[in-house]
């Protein structure tokens, strides 16, 4: 265990951050390419034809990925919330301030790709249904942490407000993901599992698994990216930063 | 000054305002029966210094003891013993002075030791406890302020400007009030400009510019 | 000099309630804002009698929320404009157990006070007799557990200089759940299960226990 | 000396509109109150298609009615507490034409800022596509009446020091005849008469010339 | 004093706070070219004073006359010639110290007769145009609300406590030009508590209680 500590705290140093998630990036955004266009081109061109909803469906391959990373991402900065609050560290409390806006793109994307599809199975872009209702709440709790965050002048402390905010926030997540079994409701249930049965065929599910890892692929590389943006630019005056901007030219000249 | 431990003793110490410090490290020992009459131009950062010991403000610190007990994790027992008072007077318009300073003291859990009457006294406001505190002028609504210093025992006074706004006669009175405390062997930091009434014998301590400005 | 957390508490829950009673003048306010919030809806919508049933339940929960809504900001703010924040910040008292008896003061006045605006709106909006007594369970129930999330935006928001109107952006979503579990208890009426009318009141409690915790946290975030 | 009485006004006007940019953050606030309330009721009420079509114009109106309500407050509040207010009543500038240029900036600010909101309502609402253009030209029209009305409760409530809620007491009834005018236009739909339109402009546009001179009587009378 | 016809002419003046007078009546005279310090204790009715020459708080007279023109008639010529710095800033938060003078002074429909820099530069905050007022220290925002003063001609300035919360330096600097305005012409009536510069000339006027009290 303390080892893990040790290991844990020499990460959330600003100056190895940077430096090990600069060698990380890469990796993530290139296969988050290659997966996402795998997928999306089995997914679009190879899997079947959908019986009842022909080929509209086919933006599952868009919706479901963002609705999951949606919530995902909602997780993952509560929890850095958490972190931040506890250990008072800057990388926790930058990750809150980071995960935020990518977050609020997910259930953006999900809201678009949502409505598109609502169109022509339901004959309308928007109904109140629970799931739905849920996930516009969703983007104003994400809209709520960024401009709380965005109005205290100073960073880190707005970061430690947003944190606040998004713990309390979390008392929602269950909702979004229980109201299909507890309201009736016109949106799909649960349809894929990752144990036991899913209601989906394999030929639709496998190119829908390979696009939800691209979603959190890219999710790590944006991340990764903001974050590494957000410490230079916290800790601007340190020596560390000139030493890593440095280096970096030297790199590419 | 006298070789006993310094009640508060502050090495290298600088409040930040907006993540910049606004006086130069300070070294500070301040001892129980002692008053330091902190001075410095506008702006010099006497307000903050003070809010900063309560843990009202930013700072940075290489020693900061209270007490004999090193801060932060003695910030607790710093502000148990410790009453303050600043710019603004801390009452509610809509409560007569008497309510305002049973419950600013009630809020802190504790039992007064004198009656507010004689609370009021001690200000030269006698008489006035039935006033709403919204009706008072600038002078009188500082001295009402300053009241609930006699309700609770305490060890440091810090004030802010305490004798701002007061007419000469009260800040006599009032500066020989906190001569009496001080005898006592409280210990005070105040902090003002001009001159402090001659009943109340002080160590001047000047706050500095930061050296890079 | 000893620190005696129940007369902490006492003299908190005192404060709040004596400065409601000395403004009750102002409770009169939210009662009539809710009121009207009612009536406009009533007036907009028009005198169609069955469809002003149907929305009857929602529209006098909406109302109350939207009432209970414009007190938050009033929670924190006078405090911290008059200097008396500071001195509970630096008190030796435990801010959760302040908080808890402000929030407790809050429910009582604001919260039990818009509830018994329910009679008269559901008189208004034309809601059918045998659903009041739900109507007014479920407010009761459900304005703790806002008055909860209030305590936490307002202490959020009190350090900005204008929180009023980002508070709307913070309070109003974390309702949400709330309004879903009271207005599908009413709905849904007399002879259904109390199982909504049952989550709302543990999401409630579970709420208003931590908020106190999430508030002092929030306010020691906003001392500079 | 001399007195420029249109540089008094722009300056007013620059000043505030000034203060609202500086502050754009907070202009999201009422946009998203609106979007809230709207959100709010389509929830409360739950997923019954039909109905809600039949309420969407007057719970758009009602919302952007609400969140306008809102910032009422801030119209003179903030200018007292800091004592400005004493300076603008002690300037040599006629009142009404400084308090004209403040109802222009705040409608531009607060009413079309808002009326800017009714298409994501309408949206949520489900309202028909073809009745958004009268809706967005009769919130554009009544917001100026509101606005109107909005600057004499405040002056009438700021030297008050808990305004806030009576204030609820006096505006929000002024505002009825205002939303029957606009509701009623958006009912009645694109074939029919354009009286209630016209109602709803004139009115508006009375309260409008009127108000500052109600407006300027009032902060007078609040001198003390 | 001089025998021209006094700026400002009270006769049995009073004014009144919840529709009690606060001070005795009073009968005073100031011409222009003089200076006059009102004194009395904390709640002898200085700010009411000053409030009700404006027309900001209720009063009752005899005679109230300013520059031979009768009172209530003559208030807009009154505050169009009349400076006023209260206890509050009357200053943005949001904005700078710059914007807020431009604004302070558009909002007159006046032209200022120096540039914002040079005002600042006579309260002694030369640079600070460009900060937002909310970051200022006590003194620092009561100096730049005294700026104001020098971006346009009045004939009576009335300040209300100018210089409580003024460091030393600082006070002398703003006697200094109270002192060349008075010189020049002008009318000052201030208040305050303890002492003056000596810089600043003045004449004292102690308020007394109402007799009845
Ligand atoms: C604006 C409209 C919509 C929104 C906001 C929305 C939101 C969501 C959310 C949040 C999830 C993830 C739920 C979870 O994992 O707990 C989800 C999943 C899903 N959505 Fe949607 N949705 C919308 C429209 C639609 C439409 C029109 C369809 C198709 C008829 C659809 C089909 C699905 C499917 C198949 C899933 C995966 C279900 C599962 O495995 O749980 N959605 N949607
Ligand atoms: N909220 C704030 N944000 C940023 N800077 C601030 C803030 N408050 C004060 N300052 C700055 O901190 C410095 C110190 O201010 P402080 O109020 O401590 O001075 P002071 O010594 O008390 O002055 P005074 O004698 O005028 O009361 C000032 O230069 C001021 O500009
Ligand atoms: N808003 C008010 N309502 C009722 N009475 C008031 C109000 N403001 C002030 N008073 C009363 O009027 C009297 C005079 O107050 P004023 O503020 O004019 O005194 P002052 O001479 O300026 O005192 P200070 O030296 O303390 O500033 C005081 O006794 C006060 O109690
Ligand atoms: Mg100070
Ligand atoms: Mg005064």
């Amino acid at each position: 265990m303390n080892r893990f500590w040790t290991w844990l705290s020499r990460y959330a140093s600003p100056p190895v951050f940077y430096r090990v998630a600069g060698l990380w990036r890469p990796w993530l955004g290139w296969s988050a390419l290659l997966f996402g266009a795998l997928s999306l081109y089995w997914g679009l061109f190879h899997a079947p034809e959908d019986y009842y909803q022909g080929n509209s469906y086919r933006i599952i391959y868009l919706h479901v990925p963002s609705a999951w990373m949606s919530m995902f991402a909602y997780v993952a900065m509560a929890l850095s919330g958490a972190a931040a609050l506890i250990w008072r560290t800057k990388l926790s409390e930058l990750t809150v301030l980071t995960i935020a806006p990518i977050g609020a793109g997910f259930t953006a994307v999900t809201l678009l790709t949502g409505m598109l599809w609502g169109r022509p199975t339901w004959g309308a872009y928007w109904v109140w249904d629970a799931r739905l209702t849920s996930e516009l709440v969703l983007l104003f709790l994400y809209l709520g942490v960024i401009g709380l965050a965005s109005a205290y002048g100073d960073v880190r402390r707005g970061a430690r407000a947003a944190a606040v905010l998004s713990l309390v926030g979390v008392v929602n997540l269950p909702i979004i993901h229980f109201s299909v079994q507890w309201w009736n409701t016109l949106h799909q249930g649960e349809t894929v599992r990752l144990f036991g049965e899913s209601s989906i065929d394999a030929s639709m599910a496998w190119p829908l698994l390979g696009a939800a890892l691209a979603s959190k692929l890219y999710f790590g590389w944006s991340l990764l990216g903001r974050l590494r943006l957000a410490l230079i630019e916290q800790e601007s005056e340190k020596a560390w930063v000139h030493q890593a901007l440095g280096l970096e030219e030297q790199a590419h000249a | 000054m006298s070789s006993t431990k310094p009640l508060l003793q502050l090495r290298q110490f600088l409040s930040l305002r907006g993540g910049e410090p606004v006086f130069a490290p300070l070294d500070l020992d301040l001892h129980a029966g002692e008053a330091i009459w902190l001075t410095g131009p506008n702006g010099a950062g006497k307000t903050s210094l003070l809010r900063s010991l309560l843990g009202l403000a930013e700072c940075e610190y290489e020693g900061f003891e209270f007490d004999g007990q090193q801060l932060p994790g003695a910030w607790p027992w710093l502000r148990q013993h410790t009453a303050w008072v600043g710019h603004e007077p801390a009452m509610k318009a809509e409560f007569t002075l008497a309510e305002n300073l049973h419950f600013d003291l009630g809020l802190r859990g504790a039992q007064p030791i004198c009656s507010v009457a004689a609370a009021l006294q001690k200000v030269g406001l006698p008489g006035f406890g039935e006033l709403r505190a919204g009706t008072l002028s600038a002078g009188q609504r500082r001295r009402a302020a300053l009241a609930r210093l006699a309700l609770r025992p305490a060890r440091l006074w810090l004030l802010d400007e305490p004798l701002a706004n007061l007419d000469t006669e009260s800040a006599t009175l009032l500066a020989g009030w906190m001569a009496e405390f001080v005898a006592a062997g409280g210990a005070l930091m105040l902090t003002g400009h001009g001159q402090l009434p001659a009943v109340l014998p002080v160590r001047r301590c000047a706050l500095e510019l930061p050296t890079w400005n | 000099m000893e620190l005696s957390l129940s007369r902490a508490f006492y003299t908190a829950l005192q404060r709040d309630l004596q400065l409601a009673w000395r403004r009750r003048g102002d409770l009169l306010h939210p009662f009539a804002f809710a009121l009207l919030v009612g009536t406009l809806f009533a007036i907009g919508v028009g005198a169609e009698g069955p469809f002003l049933a149907t929305a009857a339940a929602p529209v006098a929960f909406l109302a109350v929320l939207l009432a209970l809504f414009l007190s938050v900001d009033g929670l924190f703010r006078p405090d911290r404009d008059d200097g008396q924040l500071d001195h509970v910040l630096i008190s030796p008292v435990p801010l959760p157990l302040h908080l808890s008896a402000r929030l407790l003061a809050y429910w009582l006045v604001h919260g039990i006070g818009l509830t018994l605006a329910a009679p008269l709106l559901a008189l208004l909006l034309r809601l059918q007799g045998e659903l009041l007594p739900i109507l007014l369970l479920a407010l009761g129930i459900c304005t703790l557990g806002m008055s909860a999330i209030g305590l936490v935006g307002a202490a959020l928001t009190v350090p900005l200089r204008r929180g009023g109107m980002l508070l709307a952006l913070i309070v109003l979503p974390l309702y949400v759940p709330l309004l879903i579990f009271g207005c599908g208890a009413v709905i849904a009426g007399t002879g259904a299960s109390a199982a909504p009318l049952l989550l709302a009141a543990a999401l409630s409690v579970f709420l208003a226990t931590l908020a106190p915790f999430a508030a002092a946290m929030a306010l020691r975030l906003g001392m500079d």
